[in-house]
This record gives C-alpha cells, sequence and structure tokens, in this order.
C-alpha cells in the first residue's frame, strides 16, 4: 500500500508540466497518426506503382480531396459543437444544381457572380438547419436528417429530370480544375485556404473558442455568458456555406449535374472528420486533423486499385478505419486521464 | 448470369462450425426441381383488332431524373398520343430495384394497360411484373430487360452483336488496329452491359484484331464521379493504354470530361456508347473522334407501339408475329419475345449537329 | 472608485425578489443589500435558497417578483452575459469547466486578451493566468487541459476566473468546501483585498469559522424566506445557527441507542489507485457508522466502490461473511446492500420518470409475474413506500422532478428500502432538504439500525455525524486517518483528522 | 383493462392549482407523442380512402405491407436502442451483408433452411460487434455504427460483389410475399404483429424494459439502481443485429435477389420512422405503438402519393418536413406554454 501512495503523494504542484504536455501531445499525436498513416500508404502505393506519385496522379488526388476537405472542415466545426449536419450532400446537390440552372438560364451572368449564388445557396440550406436547430432546439440529427430528405427532395423537384451538361457551362468555370499553381490545382488550393481560415478562426478568435467551450459544455458556456445559440447557429451557416462552395466546384469539376448530386456523401464527411479526431460529441478536434481525414479517406480509395486490391474492399477498410480511429482516440484519452490523475496533488 | 466470384471462402470459413450444426437436416438446396411461376401469354392473336382509346401507358424507367430516360420518354409520350392513349411517366428517384418493385405495384394498382420498364434489376421487379401481369396490365420491357417470364415483348435499341461489332471496329480503326485497351462499364449485373463485353471480346478474337489485347474492365456503376475515378485509375494503372471502350452514356461522357482535362488527351483514344449532346463538346475539342448509339426517342416510341398492340391483341408476343409502329413502320418480333429496334447510329463531327438528345 | 460616499447607493441589492420552480417555492420576498467595501456572508441550510439565489444575482434565473438593483437602479439580468457586464462575477458551488479546453482558456473564455487584428494572444493570456494563480499561490499549468484537475484544483480555477474579472460584485458560493487549510487562508486574503479595493463580496458558506473571521455583515435564509441581517459584532454562531435551523438544534438528532450484532459489512485494505488506499473498516447490525471528512477525501468514492459502481485495484468487501464480487451493483444488492447516491439528481433518481416507477426501479423483477410488471403491481408498492414515509406529493404518476428536494429523498429512501436491504449505505443523506424533511431521514436511519441494519453514512455535516453516529471514520486524502468511538467524537477531533494533521486514534 | 381511473386524493385536490394539471387519464393518453401520431395515421388513412383511387383496396393495403415489411421489422428492435440513448446505424448494411452472405451460401449448395439460420447467428454476431465497441470499448455508438455501417456494406460487397444470386426457388421467393389464406395481406404482416407484441410488451410490460427508459433518460442512476447497463445495451445491440438479418431474409426472398446493396440506405428511413413515431433521440421517451404508428404514417404516405401520381421528389420533401415538423412542434407548444407559466425549468 505505502509503494501506491508513494507515487501519488509527492507532487506539491497542481497538475504539473507533465500534463500540459500531455494535453498537447494528445492533439499532436492524433493529428500525426493521421499524417502517418497518410504518409504510409502512398509509400507503400508508390513502391508499388510508380506511377502513383506522377503529377497528373497527385493532381487527381488533390483533386479528389478537394470536395471532401471542405466539406469535412464545415462538419467539424458543427461537430465540435456537440451538433452534426446529415444535410450536406443534399446541400451539396441542390447547390451544385442551382449553380448549373443559372449558367443555363442567365449565360450573361459572370462566373463570380453564379458561382457566389450557388454558394449562398448553401448559406441558405445552413441557415434553415441552424435556426431550426438553434432557435427550435430540436436535436441537430433529426433535424438534418428531415432536411436531408426534404433538400434532396427539392433538388429533385427542381431538377424534373434535367441534366446540365459540361456545354451549359462556360468553359473558363470547367476548366478552373486545370487552373494549377505550382502544379496544385487551384480548386486544391481553395480547399487549403478554407482549411487553414478556418482552423486559425478556431484557434485564434473569441469565437471560434467559444464553439469548443459550447461543444464542450453548453450549460458552462451558458454560465459564463456565452451567447450559446448563436454559436450553435453560425456553424451550421458556415457549413452550408461550404457545402454551397463544394457545390460549385462540384459543377465545375464535373460538368454533369443532375438531382442526384452528392447522395449519401453525408456520412463519409462525417467519417473523414471522425477518423480526423474530431469527437463526435463536442469540444474537441481541430479542422487540420478533419482536413488530413479527409485526404487519408480519398487517397484509400485511389490507392486501393493501384495495388490491385479489390475495389470492394475500400468500404470495408474506410469501416474499420473509422473505428479504429474512434477507438485510439478513446485509448487516449484514457491514457491522459490516468496519467493526470497521477499527476494530481490530492486525491491521493 | 451466376458467375459469381470465389470470395465465399471467408464465409464459409467463419460459418463452418455453424454450418456443421445445422447442415446436416437436409432442406431446400440449389439443385432441386422447382416450378417457375411464369404465365404463359396465351390466346391467338388478332392482327385486325382495333387498338382501343385511353388506353394507360405507363413508362417506368430506371430512374426517374436520368436525362437518358427523360429524352427516350418523349418517345413514349409521342407514341401515346398517337394512340390516343393516356401517357405516365413515374419511377424512383434513385435506380435500384426493390423501389422499382413499389412502382410496378402501384401501376397495377391503378389497372395501368400496358407497363413499359426498364428493369434495375431482372430479377428483383420479376414476380411483381408478374403479378401485373395477372392483374391484366401488358409488360413491355426495353433498354434493359428482365427474364422472359417476367415480360411480354422487349425492345431491344440494337442487337448485341451490332452493338458489339459497331464498338469494337471504331476503336480498332482508332487506334490502328493495335495495342492494350480496356472497358468502362456500367454495373457487372447490367444485362445488356454483361451482352456486349462478352460480345466485344468474341469480336476481339478474331485474327483481323490479333494485336489489340483487352487489359482490364473497370465498372463505373453509372456514376458520373465514380466513373470519372475510375476512368482516372485506369490510365494510371495501365500506362500503355491505347484505347478505352465505355459501353454506357454516362461513363463515356465522364471518361471524355477526364480524358479532356488530362495529359493523355490526345494519346489515349476513347470510344463507346453516348449521347450526341453530352459529347458534342469532346468531339469539338478532339478528345472523342467517333462513337455510337440508338435512339432512344425510338426506343421507348416502339415500346409504346408494342405495348398498345399487344394489349388490343394485335400479338401475342409470339415469335414471327408483326405489327405496325407508327412512323417507324412495320416490326417483327423475334424469339424470346425480342423486337429490335435497329442498327446503332456512329456519331461523329459530320453528323452530331443533327441531333438533339 | 474607492472611497465611495457612504450615500451612494449599494452597488447590488435585491428587492423582494421571488422565485418558484413548478410547485417548489425557491425564494420569497428576499431583499439583501450588498455594499461596496463589505463582505457579506450568506448563511442557511442546504435548501434554504442561497444557490438560486446566486444564480438569479447570476442572470440564470429571472426573478418572479421583485427587481435587482444595480447602483441603485433596477435592472434585469436576461442572461449570464449581462450580469457579468454589470461587474457580478460569480464562483459556483459545483466547477463549471469546460474540460476540453485549458485552463487559461476557462479563465479567460470571452474576454481573452487580444493583439493585433483581434487575434488571441496566447502568450499574454498564459502569462496573466500565470499572475492570478500566483497571487492565489498555486500553480497549475496555464497550458493544460481542465479534463482531469481535481476537484480542488477545478474551485481556484474557478476563483481564479472570477478575480479575472475585477468584479464590482463577487459572489462567492462555498469556494472553500474542497479547499486545504492554506488555499482557504490564500483565499480569503484575496477577498480582502478585493474588499479594500470596494467591491462588495458576497461569502456563502457552511463554516462558521470562516463566516465569522471574514465577513462583515451575515443574512440569514431559512426555507426560501429572509430571516434576518446584522453586523458579525452582534452575533454569535448559536444565533445564526439557531435563526438558521428555526428551532432548538438537538431536536434533530434522535440517535436511539441500539444493540450491536454481528458484522455485516467488512471493507479490507481497499484501494484504487489516486482515489483512496488502504481503506478498512466494518460496520455491524444495529450500527451507525459515519464516514466523515472533507469533500474530495474519497469518501463518496469509497461507498461507490464498495456497491460495485467503481472497480478498485485491491483490497476485499465482504457481506456477512460473504467475499462481494467488484464491479457488480446486482451482486451487492442481491447481497443486501442499499446505497442512496451522494448526487440526488444525476445519480439517485430518474428525474423524467414518475414517482411510482422511481421508487420500484430497484425491485422490477421482484414486482413482475411471468415476467410481466403490471401498474397495479408497481401502484400498490410505491403507495407502500409513499405513506410510510409520509411522500408529499399529488399523485405517484406525476415526474418526481416535480418534487422538493426533501421528498426526491424520501423516493430515493423508498426506493432502496424496498429491497430490503441488510447493509444501507447513506452518502450526505440530508443534503440540500428542508429541515422538517432532514428530522425525519435522521429518525428513520435511527429506527432502520433499531431494526438491526448495518448503516454506513457519508455526511459533510459535523452536527449530523456527531449527533447520528455510533463511530465515525475520518478520512483525508483518500485514507483513514481516525476512527472514533462516539463518545471521543467531537468538531475538533473529526476535523483534525479530516485536515491530515495528525493520527488521533 | 383500462388502467383505474383513480380519483384524486384529497392532497390532490387541496392543492392550489397546478401549472402541469391535474389531467385524467383519457387527457394524458391523448397528450402523448404516440396519440398524436396514431391520429395522423388514421386522418392520412381516411384522406387517402377517399380522395385517393386504388388505396383502400386489400391488394393495395398487401402492397402496402410488404413495401414496409423490413423497415417495420428493423424499426422494432431500433426503438428499444434508442430508448437507451443508444442508435445503430449499421442496420441497412448488416440487411445487405445478411443478403450477400445468404446469395453466396445458396451458390455453394447448402439449403435454404441451414442458410436462413446462419444468417440469423450471423446477424447476432455483427449486432454483437457494435455492442461490444459501444459496452466495452465505450465508444459512442453513433460513430461505431457509421463505422460498422460501412465496414458491413464493405463486406457484402467482399463477399458477393456486384453479383445478384436470383436463382432461390420460387417456393421461397413466392413464399416470401405469400397471403395468409383467403385474405389479401402478407403473412409477414402477422411476423410483424407477433414481433411487436413480443417488444412491446418487453419495453412496456417487463422488468427489462422498465430498465431502458431509466438508462436512456440517465444511465448513471439507472446503474445506481443496479440496472446492468453494459450488459442491457449489449442485448439490444444484438437483437438489432438479428433482427436486421432477419429482414435480409425476408428482403431477399421477398425481391428474389441477394445483392450487396440491398436496402442501402435503408438505416435513415428506420430513424426516421423511429423518431417520427415520438422516440426521443437522446433516450428515455418513447413507446412501441407510436412506432409503428411511424411505420405505416410514412408507408401509407408514399403509397398514397404514389397512387395519385406525385412524383418521387414530393416524397422526400414530404418526409423531411413531417419528421422535422414532427419534432419541431411538440418543442415549440411546449416551450410557449412554459412561457406562459413563466417559471424556467429549473436547470
Amino acid at each position: 500500500m505505502t509503494g501506491v501512495s508513494a507515487t501519488q503523494a509527492p507532487v506539491a504542484e497542481h497538475g504539473g508540466n507533465g500534463a500540459v504536455r500531455t494535453g498537447r501531445r494528445i492533439r499532436q499525436v492524433r493529428e500525426l497518426g493521421i499524417l502517418l498513416a497518410l504518409v504510409l500508404l502512398v509509400a507503400i502505393t508508390t513502391l508499388t506503382n510508380p506511377n502513383f506519385l506522377s503529377s497528373q496522379s497527385v493532381r487527381d488526388l488533390l483533386l479528389g480531396a478537394t470536395l471532401l476537405t471542405i466539406l469535412a472542415v464545415g462538419q467539424s466545426m458543427v461537430i465540435i459543437t456537440r451538433n452534426v449536419d446529415l444535410s450536406v450532400g443534399s446541400t451539396l446537390g441542390l447547390s451544385a444544381f442551382a449553380t448549373g440552372t443559372l449558367f443555363v438560364s442567365l449565360p450573361a451572368l459572370p462566373i463570380p457572380v453564379v458561382a457566389l449564388a450557388g454558394v449562398l445557396v448553401g448559406t441558405v440550406c445552413g441557415a434553415v438547419n441552424g435556426a431550426l436547430v438553434a432557435a427550435a432546439r430540436v436535436p441537430a440529427l433529426v433535424v438534418t436528417l428531415g432536411t436531408l430528405y426534404a433538400f434532396r427532395g427539392i433538388g429533385h423537384w427542381w431538377a424534373a429530370g434535367e441534366q446540365i451538361n459540361a456545354a451549359d457551362m462556360p468553359d473558363t468555370f470547367l476548366g478552373l480544375g486545370r487552373v494549377a499553381v505550382l502544379n496544385i490545382p487551384a480548386p486544391a488550393l481553395i480547399a487549403l485556404a478554407v482549411v487553414l481560415t478556418a482552423g486559425w478562426y478556431l484557434g485564434s478568435y473569441r469565437s471560434g473558442r467559444e464553439l469548443y467551450a459550447v461543444g464542450s459544455d453548453p450549460q458552462a458556456a451558458r454560465l459564463v455568458g456565452i451567447p450559446v445559440d448563436r454559436r450553435v447557429f453560425f456553424p451550421f451557416v458556415v457549413n452550408g456555406s461550404l457545402a454551397g462552395l463544394a457545390g460549385v466546384l462540384y459543377a465545375a469539376r464535373f460538368g454533369t449535374l443532375d438531382a442526384t448530386v452528392g447522395t449519401g456523401l453525408e456520412l463519409e464527411v462525417v467519417a473523414a472528420a471522425v477518423v480526423g479526431g474530431v469527437a463526435i460529441f463536442g469540444g474537441s478536434g481541430t479542422v487540420y486533423g478533419a482536413a488530413l481525414g479527409a485526404m487519408l479517406l480519398t487517397t484509400i480509395g485511389a490507392a486501393l486499385p493501384m495495388l490491385r486490391v479489390d475495389p470492394f474492399w475500400q468500404q470495408a477498410v474506410v469501416g474499420l478505419l473509422i473505428i479504429v480511429a474512434i477507438g485510439l482516440d478513446r485509448l487516449l484519452v484514457l491514457r491522459a486521464a490516468r496519467r493526470l490523475r497521477g499527476g494530481e496533488s490530492r486525491g491521493a | 448470369m451466376l458467375r459469381t466470384r470465389t470470395h465465399y471462402g471467408l464465409t464459409a470459413a467463419t460459418l463452418a462450425g455453424l454450418m456443421l450444426v445445422t447442415a446436416a437436416c437436409g432442406g431446400t438446396t440449389r439443385g432441386d426441381a422447382d416450378d417457375s411461376g411464369g404465365a404463359e401469354a396465351a390466346g391467338e392473336a388478332d392482327p385486325n383488332a382495333e387498338i382501343p382509346e385511353g388506353l394507360a401507358i405507363s413508362y417506368l424507367p430506371k430512374q426517374l431524373n436520368n436525362p437518358y430516360f427523360t429524352y427516350a420518354n418523349t418517345g413514349g409520350e409521342e407514341a401515346a398520343e398517337e394512340l390516343k392513349g393516356e401517357y405516365k411517366e413515374v419511377g424512383p428517384s434513385e435506380a435500384n430495384a426493390s423501389s422499382q418493385v413499389s412502382y410496378i405495384n402501384t401501376l397495377s394498382q391503378q389497372g395501368s394497360d400496358v407497363i413499359v420498364i426498364a428493369a434495375n434489376d431482372p430479377d428483383a421487379v420479376c414476380s411483381s411484373l408478374q403479378q401485373a401481369q395477372q392483374a391484366g396490365s401488358v409488360i413491355v420491357t426495353y433498354d434493359s430487360d428482365t427474364g422472359k417470364d417476367c415480360r411480354d415483348v422487349f425492345i431491344n435499341q440494337a442487337t448485341a452483336e451490332d452493338i458489339a461489332t459497331t464498338q469494337v471496329e471504331m476503336i480498332a480503326e482508332q487506334i490502328g488496329g493495335e495495342g492494350e485497351i480496356a472497358f468502362l462499364s456500367a454495373t457487372p449485373n447490367a444485362t445488356n452491359q454483361n451482352a456486349w463485353l462478352e460480345l466485344m471480346e468474341e469480336e476481339l478474337a478474331k485474327d483481323e484484331y490479333a494485336d489489340i489485347e483487352v487489359v482490364d474492365t473497370v465498372y463505373g456503376n453509372d456514376d458520373d464521379q465514380k466513373s470519372f475515378n475510375e476512368m482516372q485509375g485506369l490510365l494510371q494503372t495501365h500506362p500503355d493504354l491505347k484505347g478505352v471502350v465505355s459501353p454506357t452514356t454516362v461513363g463515356l461522357a465522364a471518361a471524355a470530361r477526364y480524358l479532356s482535362s488530362s495529359d493523355y488527351k490526345g494519346d489515349v483514344t476513347l470510344t463507346g456508347l453516348g449521347t450526341p449532346n453530352q459529347m458534342k463538346e469532346y468531339v469539338e475539342d478532339g478528345t472523342v473522334e467517333e462513337f455510337a448509339l440508338w435512339d432512344p426517342k425510338n426506343m421507348a416510341y416502339l415500346a409504346g407501339y408494342a405495348g398498345a398492340s399487344l394489349s388490343a391483341g394485335r400479338i401475342t408476343g409470339a415469335e414471327g408475329e408483326t405489327f405496325e409502329a407508327g412512323r417507324l413502320g412495320e416490326y417483327e418480333v423475334g424469339a424470346d419475345g425480342e423486337i429490335v429496334l435497329g442498327p446503332p447510329t456512329v456519331f461523329n463531327e459530320d453528323n452530331i449537329d443533327d441531333y438533339d438528345f | 472608485m474607492t472611497d465611495r460616499p457612504p450615500a451612494a447607493p449599494p452597488p447590488l441589492s435585491l428587492v423582494g425578489v421571488a422565485k418558484s420552480f413548478g410547485m417548489v417555492n425557491a425564494l420569497q420576498g428576499v431583499s439583501l443589500e450588498l455594499r461596496a467595501g463589505e463582505i457579506h456572508a450568506l448563511c442557511g441550510e442546504n435548501g434554504a435558497g442561497k444557490s438560486t439565489l446566486v444564480k438569479t444575482i447570476a442572470g440564470v434565473h429571472r426573478p418572479d417578483e421583485g427587481r435587482i438593483e444595480v447602483d441603485g437602479a433596477p435592472t434585469e439580468f436576461a442572461s449570464p452575459a449581462d450580469a457579468q457586464r454589470a461587474g457580478v462575477a460569480v464562483i459556483y458551488q459545483e466547477p463549471t469547466l469546460f474540460p476540453d479546453l485549458s485552463v487559461a482558456e476557462n479563465i479567460f473564455m470571452g474576454r481573452q486578451p487580444l493583439s493585433r487584428g483581434r487575434r488571441i494572444d496566447r502568450t499574454a493570456m498564459y502569462a496573466a493566468t500565470d499572475r492570478l494563480f500566483a497571487r492565489l499561490g498555486v500553480r497549475i499549468a496555464p497550458e493544460r487541459p481542465a479534463r482531469g484537475l481535481s476537484i480542488a484544483d477545478q474551485q481556484l480555477v474557478e476563483i481564479a476566473k472570477a478575480m479575472s474579472f475585477d468584479a464590482r460584485v463577487l459572489i462567492m458560493d462555498e469556494p472553500t468546501a474542497a479547499l486545504s487549510g492554506t488555499e482557504v487562508e490564500r483565499l480569503f486574503s484575496v477577498a480582502r483585498s478585493l474588499r479594500d479595493q470596494g467591491a462588495a463580496v458576497l461569502f456563502i458558506s457552511h463554516r462558521f469559522d470562516e463566516v465569522f473571521a471574514l465577513c462583515d455583515r451575515i443574512t440569514v435564509m431559512r426555507d426560501g424566506r429572509y430571516i434576518s441581517t446584522d453586523p458579525v459584532a452582534e452575533l454569535t454562531v448559536d444565533t445564526v445557527v439557531r435563526r438558521m435551523v428555526g428551532r432548538e438544534v438537538n431536536t434533530l438528532f434522535p440517535k436511539q441507542d441500539t444493540e450491536r450484532g454481528e458484522v455485516l459489512l467488512e471493507v479490507d485494505g481497499l484501494t484504487r489507485a489516486g482515489v483512496f488506499s488502504d481503506v478498512g473498516f466494518d460496520v455491524r447490525a444495529g450500527e451507525i457508522v459515519a464516514l466523515a471528512g472533507l469533500v474530495g477525501a474519497g469518501r463518496s468514492e469509497v461507498v461507490r466502490a464498495v456497491f460495485g459502481i467503481d472497480r478498485y485495484d485491491f483490497g476485499t468487501v465482504r457481506v456477512a461473511g460473504a467475499a462481494l464480487p467488484q464491479g457488480r451493483p446486482a451482486a451487492a444488492m442481491a447481497a443486501g446492500i442499499a446505497l442512496v447516491p451522494e448526487d440526488r439528481r444525476q445519480q439517485g433518481l430518474v428525474m423524467e420518470m414518475s414517482i411510482e416507477r422511481n421508487a420500484t426501479l430497484t425491485r422490477r423483477s421482484a414486482l413482475s409475474r411471468f415476467g410481466l410488471l403490471s401498474r397495479r403491481s408497481e401502484e400498490k408498492a410505491a403507495e407502500v413506500w409513499a405513506d410510510r414515509l409520509q411522500l408529499k406529493a399529488g399523485h405517484l404518476t406525476d415526474a418526481v422532478s416535480t418534487l422538493s428536494g426533501g421528498n426526491q429523498q424520501k423516493v430515493v429512501l423508498a426506493k432502496w428500502l424496498a429491497t430490503r436491504p441488510r447493509v444501507l449505505i447513506v452518502d450526505e443523506p440530508t443534503r440540500g432538504i428542508d429541515v422538517g424533511t432532514k428530522a425525519e431521514v435522521h429518525r428513520l436511519l435511527s429506527h432502520l439500525a433499531g431494526e438491526g441494519l448495518a448503516v454506513l453514512m457519508v455526511s459533510s455535516e459535523l452536527p449530523e455525524v456527531l449527533g447520528m453516529a455510533d463511530r465515525v471514520l475520518v478520512m483525508h486524502e483518500g485514507r483513514i486517518t481516525a476512527e472514533l468511538p462516539r463518545g471521543e467524537a467531537t468538531e475538533e477531533s473529526v476535523m483534525y483528522a479530516a485536515t491530515g494533521h495528525k493520527e488521533v486514534a | 383493462m383500462a388502467p383505474d381511473v383513480t380519483t384524486p386524493p384529497a392532497g390532490g385536490t387541496a392543492l392550489p392549482p397546478r401549472p402541469a394539471g391535474q389531467r385524467s387519464v383519457l387527457q394524458r393518453v391523448l397528450a402523448t407523442r404516440e396519440s398524436s401520431v396514431i391520429g395522423a395515421l388514421l386522418v392520412s388513412i381516411l384522406a387517402a380512402s377517399l380522395l385517393v383511387d386504388g388505396f383502400a383496396s386489400g391488394r393495395n393495403s398487401g402492397f402496402l405491407i410488404l413495401d414496409i415489411a423490413a423497415i417495420a421489422l428493423i424499426a422494432l428492435p431500433m426503438t428499444l436502442v434508442i430508448v437507451t440513448g443508444e442508435i445503430d446505424l449499421s442496420v441497412a448494411s448488416t440487411l445487405g451483408l445478411t443478403s450477400a452472405v445468404m446469395g453466396q451460401l445458396w451458390v455453394i449448395g447448402l439449403p435454404l433452411e441451414t442458410i436462413a439460420v446462419l444468417c440469423l447467428v450471423l446477424g447476432a454476431l455483427l449486432g454483437a460487434v457494435n455492442g461490444l465497441l459501444v459496452t466495452v470499448a465505450g465508444l459512442p455508438s453513433l460513430a461505431v455504427t457509421i463505422g460498422t455501417m460501412a465496414m458491413y456494406r464493405g463486406l457484402a460487397y467482399v463477399i458477393l460483389g456486384d453479383q445478384a444470386v436470383a436463382d432461390f426457388p420460387f417456393s421461397w421467393t413466392g413464399g416470401a410475399t405469400a397471403r395468409l389464406s383467403g385474405t389479401p395481406i402478407p403473412w409477414i404482416a402477422l411476423l410483424i404483429i407477433v414481433l411487436a407484441v413480443v417488444f412491446g410488451l418487453l419495453l412496456h410490460a417487463t422488468p427489462f424494459g422498465r430498465s431502458l427508459y431509466a438508462i436512456g433518460s440517465n444511465d448513471e442512476a439507472a446503474r445506481f439502481s443496479g440496472i446492468p447497463v453494459l450488459r442491457t445495451k449489449l442485448v439490444l445491440f444484438i437483437a438489432s443485429g438479428t433482427v436486421a438479418s432477419l429482414a435480409g431474409v425476408f428482403w431477399t426472398l421477398q425481391y428474389g435477389s441477394a445483392r450487396a446493396d440491398n436496402a442501402f440506405g435503408l438505416e435513415l428511413s428506420v430513424v426516421a420512422a423511429v423518431l417520427l413515431g415520438g422516440v426521443s433521440i437522446f433516450g428515455g421517451k418513447g413507446a412501441l405503438l407510436g412506432v409503428l404508428g411511424g411505420v405505416l404514417l410514412l408507408g401509407t404516405i408514399r403509397n398514397a402519393l404514389q397512387l395519385a401520381d406525385v412524383s418521387s421528389d414530393m416524397l422526400s420533401i414530404v418526409t423531411g418536413t413531417l419528421l422535422v415538423v414532427s419534432v419541431v412542434l411538440p418543442n415549440a407548444i411546449e416551450r410557449v406554454r412554459a412561457r406562459r407559466r413563466t417559471a424556467e425549468p429549473p436547470s
């Protein structure tokens, strides 16, 4: 018994430096872990098939990850406040179709205006979700499950069997993916900008930090005077706008648009965020992690065919990865908690 | 059709222990004889029977908002108008078999006289089609057939042989008769796709194509993004690829879009089945030289006439019967109730502007 | 800010404030004046309405009647943010920290120091945090996450947070409950310096020595009503207690003498790393044993482990000689242990369920016939206990949340007594309930011991411990530091052991 | 039969007027979510019968029941899972994996009787994986079942690929959709009713069911009451997996086609139906009757709109709106009432 107490007793310092390092390390370990997995995957694939790192292939990979990354960033912000938005796939579809429709019906409109309109469609969808969750205090899972159907239905109803083809859209718009800086395609740069901006905002601004506070403990957030409803509303709007942006980029990249665009995307997006270390019950995680998660999922999708793995395995691998990721998170939290407990001054 | 992959080792192994317990008791196994529940069309055809006015002719495409079917069914509407029937188009918003079933049931419940359907899954819709038949509806399949017991006639957009040879001719000519090629198909269990792929392989086995090698077949699930990604994967995995054949409109358009923006443009030939509107841009910018397709509008038009003729009793679906199909002229019912629309059309820079679909 | 003219209106006052929750009148006509440069004590029993009053001042609750005045002007606090803007800082009884965020962010949430472009200046924030902790004389790393902090450290963070406001009105709701002697002293010096700078401080504590050492005036509340306000100099502990209780104190603890039987609960060498170690004791039939100590000493954790809620690393628990498997409450119940937990709302009751369902929750299987439960049997079983414990409730089908704290506690007791336990563990059995019910609970415990139950009582209220217990076990930092028979247990001896000064027994 | 309508005791009437009110049993029953769902169901059935040609026929109700059979089956254990505050999003994938395994086992020549049993065992195993991850590993079920949703569906593709196995004997496929003799009602309705009674009794009239509400409302208090919280949840996930695979066997035979993508996306329909039926997503509240009402309501609306030639786009708009409104409305009413009472609930 004395042995036990001897390890507990001596610290006079409250939650010592060990704890600081632990706290910070968890996050870094988490993100480095994904990065490592990503690097490993790329390395193995490249060894098997050197073509994987050809400039064309890298460009394709980045382009492929663009949409998921942007969506994962928005979704992370929502999840950090202890909510979830399942309607992103439908929102993306709606905004992509809106973008195409505008090109068809008002060919004179300049491209930036059309793109902005597409983003705005997403913003409106996000605002609807946000208002229902924040003002009507309805669980986000229920609301966005409902709007998942509703937005999709509106898309179908609007499209009414029409399809918008690449020929309906201006070449400069469709050529967005071909514009590249240092061999990085423009849409990937947009995604990068989104990630950095969101990460910067969440890390360095009061209202950004308050999102974490709201997700960490909504009651306590109210007590310290944080306008909780507004902080819940805002990420939904941002997420909607980002889904809108993703819709515009989708239109530019794929050219062919109908009402089914983005179907079933929501779970992939949530998966990317979760794999990236964003806790499903809010309060922790970063958009950098989520972006890495999106990269990882996309890379798996691209690497499996190259590794000559039956593509049918892809989904199973992704599922396994999600479970491993949340299991790992749990393990890290438990270990950290144990270490922090050991470092306490009292309670020993 | 049932050549399933040999993945079952895994399942078998995990469940082996449990099987030993239960397997001993015997039961219904695959070898057992089984009566199939098909109802044969009976009765004599009366070529002079009047087609009644107000026939309810309903079109059930694979998916409601699929532009290919939206266009095709304008032909159906045209036929219904000429026949003074009631045209209707219903369908699920996602292309899966089970949701088509509930629409078949609904149509049958509404007492539709003719159901024209493109089956998502040849088997899953079968029993409900038979029930609809028993309830008095005439079943015409178009684009994608079901089992022949489950429908009266099938409007074949083009014989598989025609489609296969046309595509093989196009690709062989464009790649200069030698090199690696690959197929980008829709779903692996789409009946028509598989038939075409098989025939194309047969055709390519001929001596004149001895220098052409098929290195891969990938599936884009008739999903734009998936097809796009599969095309990208194909080109990366096979650096020496000379050409790609995509016998599906969604796949061809997606592949063309990928190709047009990639470094492979000009080096890799692409052809297959596509719609003029989707492909116009890529024909103009040189990504694609030529491609082929039947006219889906005529296909649906023919289906309307076939259905009406069946409903009126002009034909019964037996081999050798003939009927009049409006502006398309006379058609004959072939073996197994198949009615062939005609040879596919090849589109290229010269004629593509003449079509608008 | 400092030398205000005496005529200046008080920075904050309450005038005739009333607040009720459903049937429960938490506050009725309470008036209170917090003057600049004064530390004002608020005394009252648990359930007297102190916490509701605090939350009203903090802007969490809006009064049904009456008003809040800031500098003499009627003001409405629509939200905690409003109260903060008016210069009110609150240290709550239970820390309300964000476990995922760093200590520094917890302190400065919403008020982080900014650098250029309205960005958060982390360096400045950490430095400010260090300065706050230096004033409190503790070292907690500002960057570490709040998750995993001990309750005392959490409370220190709360105090630092309140200090960081430079508030004109500082409310401290039992801030010392979890603190050690030196930390309490530092807190007091901080409170005094704030007072000397002209702030109004409201101090709530159950420790009269603290109240009398620190405060200038004392307001007493009872049952949601305002009773009195007097300068400290004119009061004695006795008068305050009498006002708080509203009757003579000695009627409260009707402990009867009982015969002790065999040992029913036997705990030996119980250890959970970092929480408690080498805890051993036994409880006999007919005996009430109190487990005393400061909050955070590990008492609740011990009884939770005994009952099987938490696991432990070493040690054994025996009931009537038979070893109990660990980590299985159901096994503990089968062996005849009942645990009335510390947190009634979180652990004792399912607040949304009806009274009768709560009361019968522990006897689901016993009440079912052929595996099916009938409403009738549940109703009858619940009625029996409602009668026996004189539960004051409208309908047994009403949600248990509609009851007052005392009646809720009766439901918890009913739920456990219905299992006919041999060993009854009660954790803070009278926390937050009214005086009348308190006496009832004490009488009941005494009566149960008389019937031959072994009773283990965790309590932070010294009078209750001294009045009820046959034996007192005192815990300090996870260890039992003293075992005192009834005759030797005094306030001094218990507090001595609880603060870990030395082994007494 | 009906719970006795006890006259309020003297104490009740003597009390000052109470905001939440002393309401009669009837009033209380009428105020529940399940009664409003059932009410909405009756109204929509009535409206559809009057307004939609061909709705009110035996044949059509047969179609309707077959359409919702899988959702109804899976919704039963899902209700119990959600009442405990958890969720199982992997059910549709479990169904798909079952279907794929069923097809593959049929191909290698096992008898269907054996296959059916094996499939149920498989479902129980898949459910147990979910359950163990949630209970033993302590992971949030939402995330876990999103993961297994992808994983099980992926395994289904691994096992059967994109192929379909469709040569099941007619005696089985026809049998799956067979009607009860002399009625237009498919026999599966009987199975649904039997299982609904079993799950209904389990939830509402057994000690086990009581503990589910306790767990869902406050799982700490449940643990302190001696309820084996983790074991209970594990059992529920196993039940959910087993019933999902039962639905998988049925689905495969109903459509006569074993495919990996069977019932893709069905989990959202199930969850939507359960939530529409008045079960709280946070656990602790809900009744099985309401869920059955929710399933039937969605099925009825879908069927009626289809018969009325309303396009499928409208269906999803209606479904989504209904779901949101069904949750927003009671919330809004409650808040308005609370405001009228002026007393805020104690936090």
